[in-house]
Parts: structure tokens; sequence; C-alpha cells
């Protein structure tokens, strides 16, 4: 297709707006590294400009491009014999979506950052990076090719590399960076043998061309599993998993931005583009990996104490489910997710931020030292922090998948399409759905844990500050996002996914019966009550605070007006609820206790252990290196004899 | 039979493709005789030097058209063919770099007339190389190349250096002696030296025997020394740790590159098209694995930058023998293509690690923090790194990129599972190759160090630095432009 | 005129033997005696073969040109073992090992 | 048996005992001796093969040239260590095992052999113009290894000097 073909579909305006919402993040890169040490602050007014230009173009280019045929535009990158290798632009209703998200998420990020890292002094590296980061995942959203995006992938890899380090003074900041720069490259390596896989197969990198593509299935399974490694790399599944959790070393707003709209979010939405690749059997392995990540994620956040942690392995479990769900065949269903989850997982950052800020500044004008960032330390801000609560509470509720609420709508989905896909599929397929359902009913527990212990009960360390709200151009993003987490924007019936988004970003299949729904909502707001149930206690002794809670559950029960079914119903409630809670409280411990020595000793281990046997390998090859010349002749002379004779024989 | 009078004739007319060996030749006698007259003036040699080469670099792009109808030159010793010309100027491009590398070590200057005679005649000796097509020739060029070397190694004075300019030469001498009884057996086998001959490959074809067979291969023993291949490498890391670091840089390349040229004519001769009763694929990808595994694998322990990249160089040759082993037209373009990208990325990281080397960094963790102070070389040494890995966006991913491609080519046209297991052990070993390449950017960037320096930006490491490093970006935004030229490039004997 | 694979035998079997001089001997000097060994089995062999050829000359220039590269190498491959001997007082090539990481 | 062919087993055999005592020696000196046995044997060889360039050229340039400066190489070794030079043995079994490997195999390979010849060429007298017939050769058709061989000479002569030179080994 010609560039004329797409003008005659698409205005030049249209064209116009693509463009100035893929340059401008990188403008605001250019003019932030040019502008001198001396007015550094003036970044803080240019960067969040040129990133509302960039959203107000990508807000036209949504309005333009939905429910229009793709807009290509393609041309010759160069050609070696008879092959012709292309660049490109792919612009559908997933990815003009994607495009108005990142930017917009990028935006919200780049004015929060104004309060937030005000008085940084490295105020210009900041901003640039924001808006190189911002650039190469627009690059990775708009190619259509996969060579493209693995170009895009590498610099949002870079970028992130700089902004998780971005206070590098601090070792664990240079670790962490360190750390994610690593695991990224393990997983890119897979990717680029995936890339080669798919081209001598293909002999093509766009993605529109190879789905036009006959392939052979084995191979596509090989090459698809190669890519996928990058996936896993990048959007943080197991094994690949850990570099997450420690890049909360960055910057909150940072940290925001990578887990809402950037990086992470790379991964699934390649998955998502590139998902007609995936033989069956890859999506199989695609499907457990993510069920595997999202058991493994809401486990390990329900064990954190470090306020940004929890959100962190939250994280890695809503991408374990995404994941899940683009495995069980349903795109559609993830990409929703990942929509719904950009805004209200940006919110629950920012707000985290927001607490952060508000006492360190705090801290900071009492003299007193603690660590803020320590659940265990804080308790009972929902006085001193009225807004942030609101807005903490507002972004958990979707993060939990309370109906009226975003998140209910997208999870409802992935749900939704878990059963029809274990329904159709392998008797195993119901394992991954309860998986899943485990996952969100361990969803809700974390999450208001999380408010109960930060903004309810008693004030601990925090008692004898003098905590104000953070300043408006925090308060505003912040805003904004929680109010993007209602249903509203998603679907017009908050019971039904299949709204304006869900039916045009994929082959939508409507799996929706009410039951999944309703049975949905039932056990969410079962979780909910088990959360109430269990909200002052700690993880630690919560076996010994058990045996209270559960009599009191009992003896309601026991005041239920039928006497002769008291003793039953006591026994059962007993029996059940007692050995649930038991079962949930042991199943946390066992399993976070689980996660954390498989991080320690299978993840460490499989890098360590790769990285050993290489090394061993490595010391029998260089054995022969003796220093002796004679020994080397006496080797080489060998070699050659071994190999003449055993041609001859 | 020709008289003595026509054979004249014919030499005569030899000479016009032949220019630029023999300015090279006159340079090399130039540049002795200068030695004697400036010999405290090292500036004047290494500019008479660099004027050398460039000369015979510009009558080898005069000739150029001149190049694509092949023809043989003194009585079919050589071959004038654009194949073989292209790996000239790469090679004379290559020799250029290592004179302006050198111009910034103190170490060779005390002899300079003499390095940079001996430059000139490995530069000779691997442009004879390329363009050799009877054995003697080949015997011979080899030696010159490996002659020179020996003393090259040497040239750092100091006791490590001649104990790798030792090792090389007893290991070079002994495998260029094996080479020699295999040739002598070749020639033995087919009555003639000349193995462009059509009754060299005749007589290969109609009578194998296990004789040819134990002849090609001591043949291609000296063949794989010169390309530092798996398991004649040996020699590589100490010639590496101990050489003066633009000598290095030289041997990467330059020798490299011209053994593999002649090995590309001389196993396409072996295999006869597929009729050689022997399947001297199976041979070249066996040796590409070794390499590829023995390299890679050996460079994860190296805590010495310059020996790591020893190791690095026998796993790249591995790579540089997949193009060969695919023996398909379309993978000795590649091979090509590969081969340039090669060259400038293994500049890009010699040029940086001199730089960093005469700042007294050698040892891997000595590079802890540079990456802060000394921001632009230790980017410019990562983009070089990267290119060596082959990952985007350099011209290193695109070689890498092609030259899978011809093999899975060559495999699915033979079906032979040793195609695929090269195939399999390559991708694998871009995936170990990470592991070390990235060893020093680590170090530079990611750990902290104590360093204390100004820094001038404005360097001519930097100059040079940025200029190969915007030709290998620019090898992968637009390789068009090169693969264009070398499709151009006809390679049949 | 005996047959050419005597020629050939007592070729194969100086080769034999400079390999292995040149791997069991402890005195650089030896190595290069072992190498000459090596190199004169080639040109036995040359000559041998280009009896078989008489019209033409080719193996006979070849083992004129390998005599000529022998000396090169017999000069060069001398000054270093000179060299080596100043600098590490030994002749051995095992105590010339310091490159052995 | 007629006279060359005696004098062809005598040449072969005299190779080969020196070899045999070359592998034994433990005085690099005789080793040298022993390598001077050798190359005239072969150059009597080539003699008995129709080369005579070759064989004059044997003796005048590897037992007059190269020796001479092996011998001198011996001599100052000797004279800088002080040492009388015995020569120990490194890896003499498995050294020895692939020496008689390649022995093995080579043999082998030979014997199954049979080599192309050309006789219907007329035999050039090789008798009393040998030396013009090798001459002519070098100019014409093998002018180009002929000057190769010259600039290689000439630099072995300047990488030796390089080398060998005292300055060189001074400490930087």
């Amino acid at each position: 297709m010609t560039p004329l073909d797409t003008l005659q579909a698409h205005s030049s305006f249209f064209v116009i707006c693509l463009g100035g919402a893929l340059a401008l993040p990188l403008l605001s890169f250019l003019l932030c590294f040019y502008v001198s040490e001396k007015y550094s602050w003036a970044t803080s007014v240019l960067a969040p400009f040129l990133m509302m230009a960039s959203t107000v173009c990508a807000a036209v280019v949504l309005y333009q491009a939905w429910n229009h045929p793709a807009f290509t535009w393609q041309r010759v990158w160069f050609s070696i014999a008879d092959h012709t290798f292309t660049a490109g632009i792919h612009v559908n209703n997933a990815s003009a979506l994607m495009l108005f998200v990142v930017t917009g998420v990028s935006f919200l990020v780049h004015v929060y950052s104004i309060g937030y890292m005000a008085g940084d002094t490295a105020l210009r590296r900041y901003f640039a990076m924001l808006g190189f980061f911002t650039f190469s995942m627009l690059g990775i959203v708009v190619s259509d090719n996969l060579l493209l995006i693995f170009v895009f992938w590498e610099l949002v890899g870079f970028s992130s590399y700089m902004l998780i380090g971005h206070w590098n003074e601090s070792p664990a900041a240079a670790e962490a960076s360190k750390r994610a720069f690593i695991i990224n490259r393990v997983g890119d390596a897979g990717f680029l043998i995936g890339l080669m896989l798919v081209w001598t197969h293909g002999h093509t990198f766009n993605i529109e061309a190879l789905r036009a593509l006959p392939l052979d299935p084995a191979w596509m399974t090989a090459a698809s599993l190669c890519i996928f490694c990058g996936v896993v790399g990048k959007s943080a599944q197991f094994p690949l998993f850990t570099w997450l959790p420690d890049a909360m070393e960055g910057p909150t707003p940072v940290s925001a931005l990578i887990h809402a709209a950037t990086m992470v979010t790379a991964g699934v939405f390649l998955l998502g583009r590139a998902h007609f690749l995936f033989t069956p059997a890859a999506l199989n392995v695609v499907a457990i990996t993510g069920a595997i990540t999202a058991l493994l994620g809401a486990f390990a956040a329900l064990s954190q104490h470090d306020i940004k942690k929890v959100l962190a392995y939250s994280t890695m479990s809503q991408l374990g489910l995404m994941v899940a769900a683009m495995g069980a065949g349903a795109p559609e269903a993830a990409l929703l997710h990942l929509f719904t989850h950009a805004f209200f997982k940006a919110c629950l950052f920012l707000s985290a931020g927001s607490i952060i800020h508000a006492l360190h500044q705090a801290q900071h004008q009492s003299h007193v030292n603690f660590d803020v960032q320590d659940i265990r330390l804080l308790g009972g801000l929902r006085k001193k922090l009225p807004f942030t609560f609101i807005m903490f509470v507002v972004s958990g509720s979707a993060l939990a998948g309370l109906p009226l609420f975003s998140g209910f709508l997208s999870k409802d989905a992935i749900l939704a399409a878990l059963v029809h896909w274990s329904n159709t599929g392998d008797a195993w397929h119901w394992v991954v759905l309860l998986v899943v359902a485990l996952v969100s009913f361990v969803t809700v527990l974390y999450t208001f844990r999380l408010v109960w212990t930060i903004f309810n009960g008693e004030e601990k360390s925090t008692a004898s500050l003098v905590v104000s709200e953070p300043p408006v151009v925090m308060r505003a993003p912040m805003a904004v996002l929680a109010l993007a987490s209602v249903w509203i924007w998603f679907s017009w019936n908050p019971f039904s996914f299949s709204g304006w988004i869900y039916n045009h970003i994929g082959a939508a299949k409507d799996f929706h019966g009410g039951f999944v729904s309703m049975a949905s909502a039932a056990w969410v707001l079962l979780a909910l009550a088990v959360a109430y149930a269990s909200r002052g206690r700690k993880l630690d002794s919560r076996l010994l605070a058990q045996g209270f809670y559960v009599d009191l559950f009992s003896r309601k029960a026991i005041e239920q007006p039928t006497l002769q079914l008291a003793d039953l119903t006591h026994r059962a409630d007993k029996k059940w609820i007692d050995g649930f809670l038991h079962a949930t409280a042991y199943a946390q411990v066992i399993v976070a206790n689980l996660t954390g020595w498989f991080d320690r000793a299978i993840v460490d281990g499989f890098v360590d252990g790769a990285a050993g046997l290489a090394k061993s390998i490595g010391s029998f090859t260089r054995s022969f290196q003796g220093g002796k010349i004679q020994l080397y002749i006496f080797w080489a002379a060998f070699a050659i004899i071994i190999f003449i004779i055993w041609t001859l024989l | 039979m020709q008289s003595f009078a026509e054979k004249l004739q014919s030499t005569a007319t030899s000479f016009g493709g032949f220019v630029p060996e023999l300015v090279l030749s006159a340079g090399i006698v130039i540049i002795v005789v200068a030695g004697l007259i400036a010999r405290k003036q090292p500036v004047w040699t290494a500019l008479l030097c660099a004027l050398v080469f460039l000369a015979s670099l510009l009558f080898e792009l005069t000739y150029w058209n001149a190049y694509a109808t092949p023809r043989g030159l003194f009585s079919n010793m050589l071959r004038s063919d654009s194949f073989s010309a292209y790996l000239r100027i790469i090679i004379d491009i290559s020799g250029l770099l290592t004179v302006f590398m050198t111009t910034r070590d103190p170490k060779p200057l005390r002899f300079h007339a003499e390095y940079y005679a001996l430059l000139a005649t490995v530069i000779l000796g691997a442009h004879l190389l390329v363009m050799s097509q009877s054995l003697a020739m080949v015997f011979l060029s080899l030696e010159m190349i490996s002659l020179s070397s020996y003393v090259l190694a040497g040239f750092s004075f100091s006791r490590h250096g001649t104990e790798g300019s030792l090792k090389y030469f007893l290991f070079g001498s002994v495998s260029s002696a094996a080479m020699l009884y295999g040739f002598s057996f070749l020639y033995g086998l087919t009555g003639t030296l000349d193995f462009s001959a059509p009754e060299f490959a005749r007589q290969l074809i109609e009578h194998p025997s296990p004789l040819f067979f134990v002849a090609a291969a001591f043949a291609l023993a000296g063949f794989f020394f010169k390309i530092a291949a798996a398991p004649l490498h040996p020699w590589v890391p100490d010639v590496y740790e101990a050489a003066p670091t633009p000598v290095v840089a030289f041997f990467a390349v330059v020798p490299k590159l011209a053994g593999l040229g002649v090995l590309a004519r001389f196993t396409l001769v072996l295999q006869a098209g597929g009729h050689a009763i022997f399947d001297w694929q199976l041979v070249l990808c066996a040796v590409a694995i070794l390499s590829l595994t023995v390299g890679n694998f050996s460079a994860l322990w190296q805590k010495n930058a310059k020996r790591l990249m020893g190791y690095s160089s026998v796993a790249q040759s591995g790579f540089l023998l997949v193009g060969i082993a695919a023996f398909l037209p379309q993978g000795i373009h590649y091979l090509l293509f590969y081969a340039s990208a090669y060259a400038v990325g293994s500049f890009i990281v010699f040029l940086y690690l001199h730089y960093f080397e005469r700042l007294g960094f050698s040892s891997l963790e000595s590079f802890a923090g540079t990456g802060r102070v000394w921001l632009w070389p230790s980017v410019f040494l990562l983009i070089g790194f990267i290119s060596l890995t082959g990952l985007p966006p350099t011209g290193g991913f695109t070689g890498k990129l092609f030259i899978f491609t011809s093999l899975w080519d060559a495999y699915q046209l033979s079906g032979k599972s040793i195609v695929l297991w090269l195939m399999i052990f390559g991708l694998l070993n871009t995936v170990v190759s990470l592991f070390y390449y990235l060893r020093i950017p680590f170090f530079a960037f990611v750990r902290n160090g104590k360093h204390v320096a100004t820094t001038n930006n404005l360097t001519f490491e930097n100059l040079l630095g940025l200029l190969l490093v915007v030709g290998i970006l620019f090898l992968f935004f637009n390789p068009g432009l090169l693969m264009g030229w070398i499709n151009k490039i006809n390679f049949a004997l | 005129m005996a047959p050419v694979h005597h020629f050939l035998y007592l070729g194969a079997f100086l080769f034999s033997t400079g390999l292995i001089v040149i791997i069991t001997k402890r005195n650089t000097i030896m190595v290069l005696l072992g190498l000459e060994l090596m190199l004169n089995a080639s040109n036995l062999n040359l000559v041998a073969f280009n009896s078989l050829h008489p019209g033409s000359l080719q193996g006979q220039m070849f083992a004129l040109f390998v005599i000529v590269v022998a000396v090169c190498e017999a000069a060069v491959g001398l000054a270093i073992v000179l060299r080596v001997y100043r600098q590490y007082r030994t002749s051995v090539p095992d105590h010339v090992n310091e490159l052995n990481q | 048996m007629n006279a060359p062919l005696i004098l062809f087993y005598f040449f072969e055999a005299a190779a080969a005992i020196a070899a045999v005592a070359l592998l034994f020696a433990r005085s690099v000196f005789y080793g040298a001796l022993l390598v001077i046995v050798i190359l005239l044997a072969l150059a009597g060889l080539y003699v008995l093969a129709f080369a005579e360039f070759v064989a004059v050229t044997q003796i005048l340039v590897y037992a007059g040239g190269i020796l001479v400066v092996i011998i001198f190489g011996i001599m100052l070794t000797s004279r800088l260590s002080g040492k009388p030079l015995v020569v120990e043995h490194t890896l003499p079994v498995s050294g020895g095992l692939v020496g008689l490997a390649f022995f093995g195999a080579l043999v082998y390979a030979i014997a199954l052999q049979t080599f192309p010849t050309s006789e219907s060429v007329a035999k050039t007298s090789t008798t009393f113009d040998a030396t013009q017939t090798v001459g002519i050769a070098l100019m014409s058709d093998y002018v180009l290894p002929f000057e190769t061989t010259g600039i290689l000479l000439l630099m072995a002569l300047i990488g030796a000097a390089v080398m060998a030179s005292d300055n060189a080994s001074k400490k930087i």
C-alpha cells in the first residue's frame, strides 16, 4: 500500500496528528536535554505542555481512527536480493486507543511529577527520559513490523533502566536498574531468536503480511514461544518477574508510568498484536505462565509491608491475568483489562506517591525519621489525607473488581473468556479458571488490607506529624485517573463488559451469560466480607487471632432461630467457615513463604544455574588453555587426528 | 605451449589488474627507506603508510568495474574478481584504521618504520591471499601474513609480548607446515597446483579416496588457524592479550577476512557443487559449532578485556563460517555483509579498549564507573559490543539475520540435520555472547567507581569512533545500499 | 626408479617425527628443528609427485619456494627464540607461560 | 637391483634412522647435526627424482644456510646460560601416540592410493639445462611467487632484526 491510498481514507489532518502524537514526546526528550542547567525548572513546564499537545493529537487520532479501516503507512526500508524489508505504521482501533491511553497517562504523570519531583537535582534528565520512555512505548504501539517493535522494545528497556536508576546515588536503585536491565535482556534474547525464526520462515517482519502467510505450526510454536520469552521479561511474568518489585526503587511517578501505560503493558500489547502467530500449544504455555504469575503475584502482594511493593506485586498479578486471558484466546478481554488497569493502577501509584510525598514533607518539618513506605508504621491517615483516601479507595475498588468500577468489567470479561475456554478445551483448563478465580479473590483481600491498614485504625508513627494534602498539580491527575476508574467510560451497563471498547478492539466474542457476571460480583463481595472480617489482623499473628473471629462468626450463626439446626449449623460453620478461614490463612503464609523461597531458590537459582552451567562448560573448553604452547599444539593435533580417524573408519 | 615472449606479454598485461598490490609493494620499500631517513619522525612514516593504504584503496575503487569480469593473472596464479576486490577494500580500510590507532600508541614507535612496513606486508599478503588460486600462492601469501604477524605480535616489547610472539610463531608454523603437507598431497592427487583448474576438481570427484580427505583436512587446518577457528584457536587469547591493541584490532579483522576469502573459494572447490563424495558442509558446520561453543563459553570466564576479545574473535569466526557453510551464492553475499559489519564493530570496540587501556583500564573490573566519567567513549564502546552481539539497531544484527537466513535456506535445500544444529547452536550462542559482551558496559555503567578526571570529548578517538558508529548504525537502518553493492558481486569459480 | 609410494612413506615418517619432536622436546631450538622436518616432508612429497609429471615443473617450483619460506621462518623463529631467551632466561617452552588465565 | 635403487634405499634408510635418532637426541647440537644428515639424504633423493636444482638448493640453502643459523643460535643460547644444553622431554607418551597415529593414518591412506601420471608429454631434457628451464619458469609462469618471496625475504630480515635487536628487550 502506498501513502497515497491511505490519504484517501484518512485526512492529512489525521496524519499530522498522528505524527504529532509520536514526535512531540521525542521533541520533549531533545528539548529537555538542551535546556541549560540554570533554567532546569523550565523543563517542568515544557515537558508536560508537550505531552499535553501529544495527548490532544492522540485524542484526535483516536476519534478519527475509531471504527475506520486500519490506517497503514509503509515504505520500503531496504531490500536485499529478493527480500524487501519494510517499515511502517499501523493504526487500528486497539493501537489508537493504546496511543491515547499511553499519552494520556504519561501526560498526567508528567503533571504529577511537577509537584512530586520539585527540587530534584536532575530534573532535566528526569523529564527528558520520561519523554523518551513515552516515545519508545508509542513506537511499539504503532509499528507495523516486528523488527521495528523490537527496536523500540529495546529503547523502552534502556529508558526504563535510566529512570529506575534515576536516583543512582542509592546503591539499591543502581542495583534495581541493573536487575531490570539484565533480566529484560534475558527475555529479549529469546525475542531475538524468535524474530530470526519468523524471518527465516516467513521472510517478512510485517505483522499484517505474516497474518496472511500459511505458516508451519511446529516452527510457529517455536517462534511464538521465543517471542513470548520477550514478553515474559518485559511484562514480568514467571520466572523473570523479580525485577518488577525491585524497580520500585525508582521515583513513584515512574513506577506509575511503568506499571500503567508503558513497559510492562508493552508485552501484553505485543501478545495482542502477534496473537495470530501463537499456535494452540503455545497458547497453552502462555495461559499457564499467566496463571502462575497471577497466583504468585497475588499471594506475594498479601505478605508485603512496603506500600509500593504491594502495588508492584499486584501489577504482576494483574498482568498474569491478562496473559492468561491471551492464552485463553481472548485478546480483547486482555486488552480491555489492560486499558482499565492503566487508569486505576496509575491512580493507585499516584495516591501512594501522594502519601509518601505528604509524609516526607511532614517528616522534613518535624525532623522525625521512619520508613514512610512501611505500612506497619502507618494507620489512621483517613482524616489527615481525606482526598488521597478517596482516590485510593476508588482506584482500589477498581483493582479489586468491585461492581460499578472499571476493574469489574474487565475482570468479568477475562473470567467469561476463561469459562468459555474451559468449557470448550481440555479438562485441565478448569485449573486455570480456578486459579484466576482465586486470584481475583485474593486481590480483594490485599487491596482492602492495604486500605484499612493505611487509612483506618490508630495512627502510629504519624500521630505527631502535621500532614497536609499534596499540591493541586498532584491532586488533579489523581482525580482524573480516579474518575476514569468507574465503569461508565468502558460500558454503559455496569454489569456488562460488552461495551464500545470491548466490541471494537478485536473479534469480540460475546461469552457473556449473566451468570458469570453475577457469580463474579457475588464472589468479589464475599471476598470483601472476608477482607473486612480479617481487616485488623497482622499476617504474622493471624493464626493466633484466628479463634476469636471464628467464634464471633459462629456465635452469630448460633443465634439463628432454628435451634434444632443450631448444633448442626454450628458444626458446619465450625467446619466450613473455620476451615475456610484457616485454609486461607495457611495458604497465605505457605504461598507467601513459597513465593519468597521460589524467588530466592528457583528464580535466582535459575539465573545463577544457567550462568553456572555456562561457566562450567566454559571452564572445560578453557582447560585446554594451560599456557603451554606444546600442549596447545598437542591438543590441536589430537583434535585433527581424532577427526581424521573418525572419518576414515 | 606458449613461447617465452608470449608469457612475458601475458605477464605484462597481468599488471593491469594488479595495481593496488604494486602500490603496496612499492610502499613497503619506500616506508623502509623513509624509516632510515626519518628515524625520529614516526608521524611521517605513519602518514606515508596511510597514504599507501589510501592509494591502494582508491585504486581498488577505481578498478571496481574492471574487476566485475573475472580473469586470471600471472598464469592463473591469481584471480581478479569483485569478490576478492570487496574483501581487499575492507582490508585496506582496516589497515588505514590500524594506522590511525597506532598513532595514539607510543609502544610500536621505537621501530616505527619496521612496524608500518610489516603492517603493509600483512596487507599485501592479505590481498594476495584472497586472490590466490594456486596452492603455491596460497602458501606464500599465507606465510607472508603469518611471518609479519609473528613479529607484529611482539611489538609491545614486553615479556608478555615476546611470549605471545613465540606461541603465535610455534603454533602458526606447525599449522602452516601441516597445511603445506596437505597441499603436497593435493598436488599429487590432481597433478596441478591450480585449484580452480577443471582437472583439479575432476580428479577429486572421479577418484575420491581416504588420502584426499586426509590431505584436505590438513589443508583446512592451516586456514582454520588463520581465521582463528576451533580447534586451531589456542594461540588466540594469548596473542590478543599480549600484543599491542592496534595490532590486535588488525589481527581480528585482516588475516581473518583474508583467510575467510580463500577458504570460501577452496571449500567451494572441495564441495564441487555437491558432487564430492565427502560432505565438506558437515566439516564446516562442525567447526563452526565448535568455534562458537569454545569461543563463547570460554569468554565468560575472562577477566582481561583483550583476552575476552580473543575468545570473542574465535566465536565470531564461527559466525563467519556459517556464511560459507551454507554453500549458497546468497550465503557468500551475506557473509560479505556480515564481514563488513564485523570489521566495523570490531574496530569500534578495539578503538575504545585501546583508549581505556591507555588510561590504565584493562581488566573488566577496572572499567567500573567509567561510563559516568567518559560518557561518549563508553557509549560508543557499548554500541560496538551490541553490534558484535548482534542486537538492533546495529549492522551486526542485520548481518546475523542475513547469514542465518541463508543457513535456513541451505537447510531447506539439503535437509541435513547438521545445518539445523548449526542454526540452533548459533542462535543459542547469540544469547550466551550477550552475557560477556555486555560485561564491560555493565561495569562501566552500573558499577560505581571513583574516577576523578576531566574529559575532553573532542578527541581523535571520538571523531573516528563517531564515524564508525554512524557506519554501523547505517548498516542497520539502510543495509540496502551496501547490500545492493554486494549483490553485484558474482561469486563463481 | 623407486615407486612414488616409498617417497611418501618416508615423507609421512618425517612428518610424524617432526610433530613428535615439536610436541615433546623441551627446547625451543629443537622444536624449530622438528618444524624443518615437517617442511621437508612436504618438499619430499612435492618433488616425488613432480616426477610423475615430467612435463611440468610445478612441484619442483613449489618446493623451491618452500625452501625460501623455510629460511624466512627459521630466521624469524630464531630471532624470537633469542628474545625469549634474553627476557625469560630459558629456552624451555613450558617455562614461558605467564599468559595462562 | 640397479644402482639408483640401491642408492634410493640407502638415502631413505639414512633419513629414517637419523629421524629416529633425533627423537631420542638429548643434545641440541647433535640434533642439529642429525637434521643435516636428513637434509643431505633428502637432497640425494631429490636427485634421484630428477630434481637436481632443488637438490642443490637444498644443500646450499638448508644445509649451508639455515643450519648454520640454527647452530649459531644454539651457541648463543648456551653461551648466555653457561649450562650444557640437555633436552628433557615433555608429554613423551601422548606426543608419541599422536605422532604414531598420524603416521598410521597417513600410511594407510597412502597405501590405498594410486596417483595420476602424465606420461604422454615428452620428457624434457632435464639433464643438461635443468637450471635454464627453472630459470625460464621463474621468470615467466612463476614470476609472481618469485617476486613475492623477494618481499617475504626482505620482511623476514627486517622482522628478525627487530625481534633480535638488543634495544627491543629493554624494559619499557
